[in-house]
């Protein structure tokens, strides 16, 4: 027995000394690699690999190779605030990316307050602005000096969104979303925007996620929907609820000028299914951009993990991870002063462009707002980028 | 109240209980035959729906022939399961099968993660998902219909197979008493393996359905499974006939109250589980 | 002699079956009373309404002068009714005594451990089953169950003790064994009501005998006179094996079929 | 008289050895100096397994609690119900009334109790299976109502935010930052050991008590229970308070340490599962199975995501299916047995 628990002492001492050896530069990454979220986290560390591996191709970061430690959050609070507590205290990390998911990020914001290093975050995008008697994750630590925001914020989305459907011209929208922290805030941001720019919103109605034990059985929504026969159906909600929702509007013989979705991410294979046809839908990566970055971007991408990106969370990710390194080499040192600095006043590269911080309502760095998205339409089988106009591939056209 | 919002209510209601019957009747079998507690039910619906999404991108089948593929591979994994592990827990008590079941679906859950990835998979290129009905202002999906004329053939077929073929008898055999069963010289093990595969194949083609309809990942039997155990249990154990009506009470309940409240989606659950508690604890009052 | 326990027009309806109709009997202070019949006549759905396993649809059962029809089954033990099944169910995870200490315990509302030990104790002397006591239930044999059963329904310290076909299923020998287990327990002072298919055993018991068929009474008296009943000759005869002997609990099962039997089982 | 039956009743005037009742003190003493000791050996690193450590007191605390219900035979499903209950029992006390943050914790072990009465007194005649898909209904019904609940009231589909219990500050130049983390997980795994020791006292009494005999004949055999005296209803629901008690408290304690409650996150699913799952890991029907099963199941997790970059769940799947088919009564139920047997086998 004694010889086994000494045995056991040597290995847990190992893991937990070991890494402290290691030389260079380690950026601690926090993902839901398992359960309901897994196809975003693992979208962020695909994102976050091609990063590493072109970093460290380029010579590394202070000369040595950058080493990341991904660790899983499985989304749950509980998990991610023990996972962050060992990057910080095991794996002595000085720089934090990643994230997903409002209830994990909720739960680490006093450990981040606590050891400050520099955070920087993509997940989180409930700002809480708007929200009465809610405070949401950009009021709560936006502020500080060692936060980076690097996904728009919800009311940022909103407005690209209400931006490109008033530049439809349509007149009548109606609203459909999911009902939790994403689609519930996130809907009553767009009605009262669209409202303000003059359009009518018949009906703003709710709707069970086929990620959140809904079965995908939508018709009752999309009936009422179907009775306002609005110009445009706009729906929030995930990737998951894409193919029953746009398959049931035609069921039920829905036939608006304009489908347009905002979830966070769209299946990849949707665009060959027929349905997709005219479908519009924001997001915040397009492989075809027709940009050098986002065409070298996407080639690489396809040589590492064999397959086009299919989750726009991947080139925030690479963005995310090609901004510590080259803020960390431009100050030529580690010292959070210093790189803090550099990331407050650098241009950083990403696939969607050059990209750097600004302040927002609250936070002091975000990166990415209303310009990041894109809408694109699926025309023919091919997603056309249709606005904002000047990066567009294809005009708009109507399902009428 | 627009009449044809609550025509249209009714019709969806009634064939969205097709749906809800074929997962549940599967579920049925392995509780009332066997009677062991699958927790991995739900995941067999995933592998289903997953079996059929690698048919369809590999070799282009359509999810209509992949019903004659993805029942019999089911069918066959659910006997391998059976045999390496459900076998040997029969007489456990049920908290192990639970225990066993739930760590078989932990399996196949990440096995699924590791194989197709996180993001929703697409069963592209078929024409008839969107396809409706318009008749009088209301319209019939194609899907939900031949779900529902799929599933109610299953389960009558089962109801019939049950009452009057040999394994049919031997399973009810079986299932009313294990030891008398095998006295008249049946041997259970074989009786069970056939049902617990004919379960899992049941779960194949509700898992087939569930990729037609919507977008497989590996969490996609979760919402089923929960609403097919109650089924079950408000049905009566081992009850085929029960599945049916307690299908379309549920199904039809829960369209009602989705239509005619205002973000009356958000409460098919309450519903749903507002029913299966009221029926349950009725009846318990009721009896004694 | 007095009257301890009365049951009057008791009745019980599944559905549209009638398993119990109109039953009626009282049993006197000391007696050895018995309820014999045909395979399904209601015996065991008699006993099961008397000691609150069951709701009675029509019909009221009193002890000591003390109205019991609406009290549960435990309610029931503590007035003094105790009762063994025929299927005997030791609670398999504990010890011979353990088991008949739960008797003892619960029997009797507020009584202290040392006096439950204590009874508890007597109830395996008087059952012959001390020499078993730290034996783990799974292990006895079925005549060392029957003794158990009936140590555990002693110890609640019951005034009448219901037994149901404690024979069912004993050698000859073991039968004899049984039968002076219970004039054993008569003699500790309890009155006993019993279910018997085993006619010797009725006879060598019972002081007055109630024989039903169909849910209904057929008759009541004494051994010799009820078994010259021509009625009781034909229900006897009429049909004798067109049913296993566990017809009994079988008579029972239809009514639950849809509800709480099927409960049970899962 | 036998001999082994007078030394039991000699044993029984005298009282048998409290081993149990020592093994609190134990733990209790152990866990006092687990914070310190986990400093000592590792250093900053102690923050990172303190906060492991208080998830798994916390599956131990969720197990137990549920083990305690589950030994009158009744299989809930409604423990996260009792969870949610707890945590948004605080949240709303911090939200609407302006009570002493501490005051949330107890009071939503008094909600959860509240609910468990409800749902036990409509559920005293259901059994098995049946009782657990009731269970599960009123879970799911509990966690719509409070997702439907008015969103100035309830917080809604965004939930609300909870104050952290613990704030420990800073000061520069006298101690390193991990110190502050140290400090705020070394007093929530207080908590939760006094919540674990609170559980474990409440097993124990419970064990030591007659209503352990009531509760096993009940688990075997209600009608023959029933019989026997034992007043199931009033067992039943007294096993429904103790059980939801601490449920209740841990929701509460959690939600402070996560900083929110949502519907979703509050009333979850795997909270139910992992509360069957972790007894009958370890050993059902006792006071140490449910949980070395919780120290047994985070410990394997840990060390497997530790290990495997991907796919490290199949690990734990594998263990689980393994555990239930060489060791049928859990980790301690199958020791014990094997102990016991050993025993035995020598004194023959």
């Amino acid at each position: 027995m004694l010889h086994i628990a000494r045995r056991l002492i040597v290995l847990v001492a190992a893991l937990a000394l070991g890494v402290t050896t290691a030389q260079g530069v380690t950026i601690g990454v926090l993902s839901p690699l398992t359960g309901g979220s897994a196809g975003t986290g693992l979208a962020q560390r695909a994102g976050f690999e091609l990063a590493l591996q072109e970093i460290n191709a380029a010579g590394g970061v202070l000369g040595e190779p950058l080493r990341i430690i991904v660790e899983d959050t499985q989304a749950n609070p509980a998990v991610g605030l023990a996972a962050f507590e060992k990057l910080m205290t095991e794996d002595d990390v000085e720089f934090i990316a990643g994230g997903f998911s409002s209830g994990v990020t909720l739960a680490l914001i006093e450990s981040f307050r606590t050891f400050q290093p520099i955070v920087m975050w993509i997940g989180g995008a409930v700002s809480g602005i708007g929200i009465d008697g809610f405070d949401g994750i950009e009021e709560l630590i936006g502020e500080e000096e060692w936060f980076f925001h690097v996904h728009p914020w919800d009311y940022h989305n909103v407005e690209a969104a209400t931006a490109f459907v008033a530049d439809t011209g349509v007149q009548t929208v109606t609203l459909l979303h999911e009902d939790s922290a994403f689609g519930g805030p996130g809907s009553a941001g767009a009605q009262a925007l669209l409202e303000d720019a003059g359009l009518t919103v018949p009906l703003r109605e709710a709707f069970t996620s086929t990620l959140l034990g809904g079965t995908g059985d939508f018709r009752a929504a999309i009936a009422k929907a179907a009775a306002t026969n609005a110009d445009m159906l706009y729906w929030i909600g995930y990737d998951s609820d894409v193919v029953p929702l746009t398959s049931q509007i035609r069921e039920l013989n829905y036939r608006p000028q304009h489908i347009f979705g905002a979830p966070p991410g769209w299946p990849s294979e949707f665009a060959a299914a027929p349905e997709a046809q005219c479908v519009t839908g924001l997001i915040g990566f397009m492989p075809n951009l027709p940009t050098p970055e986002a065409q070298a971007f996407t080639r690489a991408y396809v040589d590492l993990h064999g397959a086009e990106p299919d989750n726009y969370m991947a080139a925030l990710a690479y963005a995310n991870l090609w901004a510590y390194a080259d803020a960390i080499n431009a100050a030529g040192t580690t010292d959070q002063a210093a790189v803090i600095a550099e990331l407050q006043t650098g241009t950083f590269r990403s696939p969607i462009g050059d990209w750097s911080f600004q302040p927002s309502i609250i936070a002091k760095h975000q990166g990415f707002t209303t310009d990041l998205w894109l809408v694109f339409q699926y025309q023919n089988g091919v997603r056309e980028i249709v606005w904002p106009l000047e990066k567009a591939t294809a005009p708009l056209v109507s399902c009428r | 109240m627009d009449l044809n919002l609550l025509a249209q209510a009714l019709v969806s209601g009634i064939l969205a209980a097709g749906l809800y019957a074929l997962v549940s009747v599967g579920l049925a079998l392995a509780i009332g035959v066997i009677g062991i507690v699958n927790f991995a039910h739900g995941e067999f619906f995933m592998i289903g729906a997953f079996l059929a999404y690698q048919l369809f991108v590999s070799f282009g089948i359509d999810p209509v022939w992949s019903l004659l593929l993805v029942a019999p591979a089911l069918g066959l994994i659910g006997a391998l399961i059976y045999t390496s592990t459900i076998r040997f827990v029969l007489k456990a008590p049920e908290l192990n099968q639970m225990l066993l079941t739930f760590g078989i679906g932990i399996i196949l859950t990440n096995m699924a993660l590791l194989i197709w990835g996180g993001d929703p998979r697409t069963i592209a290129g078929i024409a008839y998902r969107s396809i409706g009905y318009q008749v009088g202002g209301v319209s019939i999906g194609l899907v939900p219909l031949a779900s529902f004329v799929i599933s109610f053939t299953l389960v009558l077929g089962l109801y019939w197979m049950l009452a009057r073929t040999p394994i049919g008898r031997a399973m009810r055999a079986v299932a009313q008493n294990r030891t008398g069963a095998a006295l008249v010289g049946l041997e259970v093990n074989r009786v069970y393996l056939v049902a617990f595969a004919l379960s899992a194949a049941l779960a194949g083609i509700g898992g087939v359905m569930i990729a037609v309809i919507q977008s497989p990942t590996p969490g996609v039997g979760l919402a089923f499974t929960l609403k097919a155990f109650a089924i079950v249990v408000v049905a009566g154990l081992g009850n085929i006939r029960g599945v049916l009506f307690a299908s379309l009470f549920v199904a039809i309940s829960e369209s009602l109250v989705a239509t005619l409240v205002p973000n009356g989606d958000t409460l098919r659950n309450a519903v749903f589980f507002a029913i299966i508690f009221a029926v349950l604890v009725w009846r318990s009052r009721r009896v004694a | 002699m007095s009257v301890v326990l009365t049951a009057k027009g008791l009745s019980k309806r599944f559905g549209g079956l009638a398993a119990v109709d109109d039953v009626s009997f009282e049993v006197e202070q000391g007696e050895i009373f018995a309820i014999i019949g045909p395979n399904g006549a209601g015996k065991t759905t008699t006993l099961n309404l008397v000691s609150g396993l069951l709701v009675p649809t029509a019909g009221s059962v009193t002890l000591h002068g003390r109205d019991l029809t609406t009290l549960t089954a435990a309610e029931r033990c503590h007035a003094g009714l105790g009762r063994a099944f025929q299927v005997v169910q030791p609670f398999p995870e504990m010890t011979v005594r353990e088991n008949v200490l739960v008797g003892a315990m619960f029997g009797t509302p507020g009584i202290s451990r040392a006096d439950a030990e204590r009874r508890a104790d007597h109830a395996l002397e008087v059952t012959g089953t001390t020499n078993l006591a730290e034996r783990d239930a799974e292990e006895l044999t079925l005549m060392e169950e029957k003794r158990l059963e009936i140590a555990r329904a002693l110890a609640t310290a019951p005034t009448v003790l219901l037994l149901d076909e404690v024979m069912a299923g004993l050698r000859p020998a073991e039968a004899r064994d049984a039968v002076r287990l219970v004039r054993s327990v008569r003699d500790e002072g309890v009155t006993v009501v019993f279910i018997e298919h085993v006619m010797p055993v009725v006879r060598d018991l019972a002081d007055r005998v109630l024989v039903m068929d169909y849910g209904k009474v057929l008759t009541e008296g004494r051994y010799a006179d009820v078994t010259k009943d021509q009625r009781v000759i034909e229900a006897y005869l009429g049909r004798d094996d067109d049913a296993p002997p566990t017809d009994v609990a079988a008579a029972a099962a239809p009514a639950g079929a849809s509800g709480d039997a099927a409960e049970d089982e899962a | 008289m036998s001999a082994p039956a007078a030394a039991s009743r000699a044993e029984a005037r005298r009282g048998p050895f409290p081993w149990d009742l020592l093994g609190v003190v134990v733990l209790a003493i152990i866990a006092a100096f687990t914070p310190d000791l986990l400093r000592f050996v590792f250093d900053r690193a102690s923050v990172s397994y303190l906060s492991i450590a208080s998830n798994a007191l916390s599956l131990a605390i969720l197990a137990l609690s549920w083990d305690m219900l589950a030994r009158t035979g009744n299989l809930s499903l409604a423990h996260a119900a009792f969870y949610g209950a707890g945590a948004y029992t605080t949240a709303l006390l911090v939200k609407h009334a302006d009570v002493p943050l501490w005051l949330g914790i107890p009071l939503g072990g008094v909600v959860a109790v509240a609910f468990a009465l409800l749902l036990g007194s409509f559920t005293l005649r259901l059994r098995g299976i049946y009782f657990a898909i009731a269970t599960l209904a009123f879970a799911e019904v509990l966690k719509s109502v409070v997702h439907h609940a008015p969103t100035d009231f309830a917080g809604g589909n965004a939930g609300m935010n909870v104050p952290a219990l613990f704030r420990p500050v800073f000061i520069a130049g006298e101690m390193e930052r991990w110190e502050v983390a140290y400090m705020r997980n070394e007093a929530y795994f207080y908590v939760y050991a006094g919540l674990l020791v609170a559980t474990v006292l409440a097993s124990i009494l419970l064990q030591r008590s007659r209503l352990r005999h009531a509760m096993t004949a009940m688990r075997t055999n209600e009608e023959v229970a029933g019989v026997m005296g034992v007043r199931a209803t009033r067992v039943k629901l007294l096993a429904f308070t103790l059980s939801s008690a601490f449920v209740g408290m841990l929701g509460a304690v959690e939600a402070h340490r996560v900083g929110s409650v949502l519907p979703e996150q509050s009333f979850s699913v795997a909270t139910t599962v992992l509360a069957l799952v972790t007894p009958i890991f370890g050993g059902l029907y006792t006071t140490l199975g449910p949980i070395v099963g919780a120290f047994g199941l985070s410990s394997v997790q840990e060390l497997l995501r530790r290990t495997f970059a991907d796919g490290y769940l199949i690990g734990y799947g594998v263990v689980l299916v393994l555990t239930i088919l060489f060791m049928p009564r859990g980790v301690v139920g199958t020791l014990g047995t094997f102990f016991r047997r050993r025993r035995k086998g020598a004194q023959r």
